[in-house]
């Protein structure tokens, strides 16, 4: 059961990829069942798990030895518990939307197979990186969405701009990539294995600065993947790929890794606080950053990726709060999914509509032309900004509470963050379906194909409803319970003042929004003169820049030095020392002068030296 | 005598290939093709039957060849040895199919003896995997240099006379330090046991005084750094691997290079254990030294055969560190990497050689929008970048990371430093391949650069296809490889660290 | 002080200052008889060490035979160039001294510092065979036996090999005289050649004769003098 | 009388037949000189026979004589050989010997 789920994409995959041009005309389609299919599986498995009793959920699967040298085990086995269904369910669900989706996104593109290929990749490293049961085999999928999201970024490779994002993608969560390797050795070393079980159970044993080490380590490897300060910059140049890819990989899935790997490794940070702080500190920092930076983007997709940034700052901040924090870490990580990715989709059929224009001030009055776009994306707003009772209220609001209850700085700026996302939300929603319409004369906008709208009505539902189904159908608190743990807030009723004051915080940052956006013009051309905050903030706060000035530069100067003294030091020296041997010959050869006295001459000194040597070794 | 045979098949058809009318060149090419693949059946039939309970030499066979100074014409493997020997000549036929008209388009001498010299070197590289005499090995290990250096003085590029001679004279000198340390050790066994010998296992229990174990280390260790090439010795490697024709090149550093850390393992850590513990530290350090050294050149590289090569000088840093941290998880993994890498990095040299043929010239400038033209071509030089980068599910990530851990559980520091390569790695590799697949193609591109035909894909489907079965099946070689490493581990006394916190009683980790 | 000695002071001064003789002489002829002096002297101290064969081979062998040889190849080759004292090779002469000083010094230091020998005289050795000749010819025909006739051998491949280089190949035919004085008659030469060394200063075959006029006539010299006896004469000055 | 006086006055002749060697130009000279070097070396095989009492070193010299007599046939027969080509005696003249 559990392989099937990572088979059947798998193995669309591999048949798209070998087929070749043979299966252009079937590809997509192929693609799409093989990531349906995986989707009933998952249903299946997951209904079969509602069957069971909570400690019974657990499967644990081997399929065979992986690694085994010395002490060091590795098993290829997976393990599908109450959290990785979840994950199950978001990846597959919404992968199968998102390969409906492109369908008609990638009609027009000649090489739609390898992008479904790719999907179908990205779907089963994914699922592998969720059901792997040890920490090693969790990094093959790790690596492996890297690569699918590699693949897909660049995927428009003529464009010079997406290879290098792609390339940069990829360079960067290898940074991260570097974290996990760290974790993986450190608690192999520390606790003799690697698989989830195993250090769960060892982590009581650890001593404070193995566990800080890997908890540091873990941290590291989920700011990689999921795009969280320091490792953000890849995550905006991302938008480089087509849609589909934004919205599947880097908002829905697997930019959410990262949340799941600390969820996953729960048994570590629980008994290290230093871990959980610098976790809440990253999470804090890359929440207020993202949302900032979302707050001067004209590309309306960038500007979800900052979004994207800082809901996941969210997320981990969650996570980094310890007991209390993972359900809701994970519940914003599925709502999340779904609003994010109908917002994606969205812009994507925005984009869609006019000429592949992903500049927001050439947009403006769409809600006429795109009824159905309109309605899904608005839908799609009203749960990030947390207007209740959409989903993304729910998940939000438990997280500020909870921060609110073990720290007041991190709950102001969760609250903060909660202010400005209203504020960057609307200002898009706005920008692009408000005001009077300023595109150019040959953009005639028109509603996407059902293959495109309806997997955005779908998305649009699971929006508006899926918090609260979660809560309450769902019930996401006691489900998860078994796997992470959890501590339900200890005053409970003390926070009565939050809920009305986060509301009236965001509605304070639409309002704004509405004043600044909505109710005058907005000048199609981006205006130079604006303040020094703003410009930080449209240079992605200047990440890249500090990049380039910290690691790029000083690095290239260092290979080309490197080169330099690869080529004149080291094999200078060589070729300098065959040169002196060289010169010395050829001077040593005029010794050779043809003269018989002169030959007789060395003798004599020869002889007279071998005189002297036996005097000496005589005395 | 199933060694001394399988040396002797691709003895024969060199000879036969050699004797052939000039003019019938495609004939000497199926002759060499099907001697070769002859070979490689029967290595891979000896490596399967080898048996993987225990690490001891097998397929014994001896037979006095100078009893006077005790020199014996010795064969036999153990499990690494075995498995290089399979790789080594699975990489024969492709290279010979993927260089089917490198002499021809070389200009310079016949095809016969293009092939003839392939299957020389192939006789060269399972004797010197399957000595278990130092003399035998040493003789083996300087008569491989010959046809490599006519492969690459002839049949190479336009630099091809400095670099053979750049090539020789480097594994020369390295040759005669060990030949030094080599009559040292024969001269100190004579003292020792009565009578002089090289046999490998009667060596292994010599008992030599730290002194003389340190200083005859430091000769077979400078021989087989020139050869693995560690930095500052490599500066031969890249103009070689440039120069030489893509299937040269493969050889070269995918295998001849690998006699340099097969030594070590073999040789070094039986013989001079307390040396090999004494030099440790240093090793290590030359170890990192060159794993980022070999990544910062390779970014740096402006050819892409001579980014390989420095990759390779990375990679070669990787190996002697997982070796000389001693551990099991270092060990095997090192001696995993050796086949791993002769693969990954015969891919990438094949699959650059096939580009560079089309456009004649090696220059990553040159290139651009090879993805556009040649779709195929591109995802052949991506997947072999990637098992080059050691992405997981690629044999290259269970060997680099066995060796990372390996290394981490001995040495924290070297493995921090260590890990931070991989990121290099990934920027090597993938910046190589956007200038050279990605963007819009030049006219030049356009016009010159074709698909990838049937011909170079039969050449290169197996090593990718092996990169990737091993690496999710990694034990299918390990089997073999761990009884070999528990062994080395008693020769150096080693026993792997216990976890610090584990909970063993809770039976969970297999 | 004995009458070895006496006589060993005497010949040995004769000795050293013969050898410096040859070294020193400008012309070969000179050299040639300063070493054969040096070699009687020896011949004289070989009596002194009791080995009369020796001495006598000494005297048959070298003073006769090998030095008349010089003397015979001297007058084939004449005087020469090479006879002059001015070092042609920088540095050779300065070198030369240095070492041969060093090592002389070393070699006679040597000497010096090693403990006085032993001298056990030659009385019992040559008296076991009834005198020195005998002894030496039971060594030669018994110990030595093989070495000796080895040197049949060599004796034999010397001569071969100094027949074979001193002899001329001839190409041609002997030219009849009826040929030789056609050719004379048709060259500008139809007189005989005048001698060297007519009206010279001297009469050395190597000194050309000067003409009525004064000037030196190359053409009265043998062939092999032509030309380079003219700027033999004029390094001679500047040497002298 | 002390036997070490005759290997000094061996010595001395050596020396001076070496320098001889090195410093004359003249073919002649030069196998005048090794000749010389060969009599010291006569000397001291003589010196040794009577230092040691036996006939050895004699026979050694004899030896020397025969092969110093056979030398200097075909060393002569060299220079005159050479002399006929290049109408020169002077060892300096042959140095194609060289480089």
């Amino acid at each position: 059961m559990t392989a099937a789920l990572i088979g059947l994409p798998l193995f669309g995959a591999t048949v798209l990829l070998l087929g070749g041009r043979r299966t252009n005309a079937w590809g997509h389609y192929f693609a799409v069942a093989m990531s349906a299919s995986s989707f009933f599986v998952g249903v299946a498995t997951f209904m079969s798990m509602l069957g069971r009793s909570a400690e019974d959920r657990t499967i644990e699967t081997h399929l065979f030895d992986w690694i085994a040298v010395g002490s060091f085990q590795v098993p290829f086995g997976l393990q599908i518990d109450q959290l990785s269904i979840a994950f199950v369910l978001l990846i597959t669900g919404v992968g199968t939307l998102i390969h409906i989706y492109s369908i008609g996104y990638m009609a027009h593109d000649e090489n739609r197979r390898k992008f479904f290929a790719y999907l179908n990749l990205f779907v089963a490293a994914m699922l592998l990186l969720v059901l792997a049961n040890n920490y090693f085999l969790l990094y093959v999928g790790w690596e492996g969405v890297g690569l699918a999201s590699y693949l897909l970024i660049s995927f428009w490779q003529h464009k010079p701009s997406a290879a290098v994002a792609g390339k940069k993608a990829f360079v960067v969560n290898r940074v991260g990539d570097v974290g996990l390797s760290l974790a993986v050795m450190l608690m192999f070393v520390t606790f003799g294995t690697v698989t989830f079980s195993g250090v769960s159970a060892a982590a009581g044993n650890g001593d404070a600065t193995s566990l800080k080490l890997i908890g540091f380590a873990l941290l590291l490897a989920a700011c990689g993947k999921s795009a969280q300060f320091p490792l953000q910059s890849w995550l905006l140049d991302a938008m480089e790929g087509p849609t589909p890819v934004s919205a599947l990989i880097h908002a829905a899935t697997m930019v959410t890794a990262g949340v799941y790997l600390i969820v996953r490794a729960h048994a570590i940070f629980d008994l290290s606080e230093t871990a959980r702080t610098a976790v809440v500190v990253i999470g804090a920092i890359t929440l207020l950053l993202g949302a900032f930076i979302g707050t001067a983007k004209d590309d309306i997709k960038k500007g979800l990726a900052g979004s994207t940034m800082s809901q996941i700052g969210y997320m981990i901040l969650a996570a980094g709060l310890g007991p209390v924090g993972y359900v809701f870490a994970i519940f914003h990580l599925l709502t999340h999914g779904m609003f994010k990715a109908g917002l994606f989709l969205g812009a994507g059929s925005v984009m869609h509509g006019v000429n592949d224009d992903v500049n927001m001030r050439h947009y403006g009055a769409l809600r006429g032309a795109m009824k159905i776009t309109y309605v899904t994306f608005g839908l799609g707003f009203l749960a990030i900004i947390g207007i209740p009772p959409f989903a993304g209220f729910w998940s939000k609001d438990e997280i500020i509470k909870v921060a609110f209850e073990q720290n007041t700085l991190v709950g102001l700026c969760t609250l903060v963050g909660a202010g400005v996302t209203a504020f960057y939300m609307t200002r898009m929603m706005t920008m692009t379906f408000f005001g009077e319409a300023r595109w150019e004369k040959d953009v005639h906008p028109h509603e996407s194909p059902s293959t495109m709208t309806i997997p955005m009505i779908i998305l649009a539902v699971g929006s508006a409803f899926g918090g609260l189904l979660l809560l309450f159908v769902g019930d996401i608190e006691a489900w998860l319970e078994p796997v992470t743990g959890f501590a339900t807030s200890t005053e409970a009723g003390g926070m009565a003042w939050l809920m009305p004051t986060t509301l009236l915080v965001i509605a304070a940052g639409v309002a704004y929004a509405w004043n600044t956006y909505g109710r005058r013009p907005v000048p199609v051309v981006a205006p130079a003169e604006v303040s020094l905050l703003t410009r930080a903030a449209r240079n992605d706060a200047y990440g890249d820049a500090i990049n380039e000035a910290i690691f790029m530069r000083p690095g290239l100067h260092l290979t080309r030095a490197l080169v330099w003294f690869d080529t004149k030091g080291i094999d200078g020296f060589i070729g300098g020392f065959a040169a002196l041997i060289g010169g010395l010959s050829a001077r040593g050869r005029k010794l050779q002068n043809g003269y018989a006295r002169s030959y007789a001459l060395t003798m004599l000194g020869g002889a007279a030296l071998i005189a002297f040597v036996l005097y000496l070794v005589r005395l | 005598m199933q060694l001394t045979t399988l040396m002797l098949i691709p003895l024969v058809g060199a000879i036969a290939v050699f004797l052939l009318p000039a003019a019938k060149e495609t004939l000497a090419k199926q002759v060499a093709l099907a001697v070769s693949i002859v070979t490689a059946i029967d290595a891979i039939r000896l490596a399967l039957s080898l048996d993987n309970s225990s690490g001891a030499i097998q397929f014994v066979e001896k037979h006095e060849w100078i009893p006077a100074f005790g020199i014996s014409w010795s064969l036999g493997i153990d499990g690494i040895a075995g498995l290089l020997i399979a790789m080594a000549t699975i990489l024969v036929p492709l290279i010979i199919v993927a260089g089917w008209w490198d002499a021809e388009n070389s200009g310079r001498g016949t095809v016969k003896g293009f092939f003839a010299l392939i299957l020389a070197l192939e006789v060269c590289m399972i004797g010197v995997f399957a000595a278990t005499d130092l003399f035998l090995f040493y003789v083996f290990f300087e008569v491989m240099l010959l046809p490599v250096y006519f492969l690459i003085g002839r049949f190479g590029g336009a630099q091809r006379s400095y670099a053979a001679m750049k090539f020789l004279l480097y594994s020369l000198v390295g040759g005669l330090f060990m030949l030094a340390s080599l009559i040292g050790l024969y001269v100190v066994s004579a003292r020792t046991l009565g009578q002089g010998t090289f046999d490998f296992v009667t060596l292994t229990g010599l008992h030599m005084d730290a002194g003389t174990q340190k200083t005859l280390f430091l000769g077979f260790f400078f021989a087989f750094a020139v050869k693995a090439p560690m930095v500052p010795f490599h500066t031969w490697l890249p103009d070689a691997a440039a120069e030489a024709t893509p299937g040269t090149s493969t050889l070269l550093v995918g295998v001849l290079d690998k006699v340099g850390t097969f030594g070590m393992i073999r040789y070094l850590l039986p013989i001079f254990p307390d040396a090999s513990h004494y030099y440790a530290p240093i090793i290590i350090v030359l170890a990192c030294i060159s794993i980022f050294y070999g990544a910062l050149l390779a970014i740096g590289q402006t050819d892409m055969m001579r980014l390989i090569a420095f990759s390779s000088v990375s990679h070669f840093g990787f190996i002697v560190l997982g070796i000389f941290v001693f551990s099991s998880q270092g060990l095997a993994g090192s001696s995993f990497y050796m086949i791993n890498h002769g693969f990954s990095t015969g891919a990438l040299f094949l699959v650059v050689g096939y580009l560079a043929s089309r456009r004649g010239s090696k220059k990553i400038s040159d290139f651009g929008g090879v993805s556009k033209v040649a779709p195929v071509l591109a995802g052949v030089l991506l997947i072999s970048g990637l098992s080059s980068l050691a992405l997981p599910g690629m044999s290259s990530f269970v060997s680099e990371f066995l060796v990372l851990i390996g290394t981490f559980s001995e040495n924290r520091v070297a493995a921090n430093i260590a890990t931070v390569g991989i990121v290099l790695a990934a920027f090597y590799i993938l910046w190589m391949y956007q200038r050279v697949a990605t963007g819009e193609p030049s006219e030049e591109v356009n016009s010159t650069v074709s698909e990838i035909n049937k011909r170079e894909l039969v050449a290169i489907v197996p090593i990718l296809a092996a990169i990737i079965a091993l690496g999710i099946f990694p034990q299918a070689a390990l089997k073999y490889i761990n009884p070999a490493v528990s062994d080395l581990q008693k020769y150096v006394s080693v026993v792997d660290p216990t976890p610090a916190f584990g909970a063993l009683t809770e039976g969970i980790g297999s | 002080m004995n009458g070895e000695s006496v006589v060993f002071w005497i010949t040995a001064i004769f000795a050293v200052v013969g050898a410096l003789g040859m070294v020193l002489s400008r012309k070969a002829v000179h050299s040639a008889l300063w070493v054969a002096f040096a070699m009687v002297n020896l011949a004289v101290l070989y009596f002194t060490l009791q080995a009369p064969f020796l001495a006598t081979t000494q005297i048959v062998v070298y003073t006769g035979a090998v030095m008349m040889l010089f003397l015979f190849v001297l007058m084939i080759v004449g005087v020469d160039s090479s006879d002059s004292l001015l070092e042609t090779l920088k540095g050779q002469r300065l070198l030369a001294t240095l070492f041969g000083l060093a090592f002389g010094a070393l070699l006679l230091s040597g000497v010096a510092s090693t403990i006085a020998l032993r001298d056990n005289g030659l009385d019992v050795a040559n008296g076991d065979y009834g005198g020195n000749i005998q002894g030496i010819a039971h060594l030669v025909f018994n110990r030595y036996l093989l070495a000796f006739e080895v040197t049949s051998a060599l004796l034999i491949t010397a001569v071969i090999g100094a027949m074979v280089l001193a002899h001329r190949e001839r190409w041609a035919p002997r030219k009849t005289q009826a040929e030789l004085s056609r050719e004379r008659t048709f060259t500008s030469q139809v007189t005989p050649l005048p001698n060297p060394g007519v009206l010279a200063r001297h009469n050395a075959v190597d000194t050309p004769a000067l003409l009525p006029d004064g000037t030196p006539s190359q053409a009265s010299l043998p062939k092999q003098f032509r030309e380079t006896s003219h700027e033999d004469e004029a390094a001679k000055e500047v040497t002298s | 009388m002390n036997p070490n006086n005759y290997l000094i006055l061996a010595g001395i002749l050596f020396t001076i037949g070496a320098f001889g060697v090195v410093v004359r130009r003249n073919a002649i000279i030069v196998f005048m000189s090794v000749e010389m070097m060969l009599n010291a070396a006569n000397l001291a095989f003589a010196t040794a026979a009577r230092t040691t009492g036996t006939l050895d070193g004699q026979v050694a010299a004899f030896f020397v004589m025969v092969v110093a007599a056979a030398e200097v046939v075909v060393g002569l027969a060299i220079i005159v050989t050479i002399f006929r080509t290049r109408r020169s005696a002077s060892i300096d003249e042959a140095n194609l010997l060289k480089y």
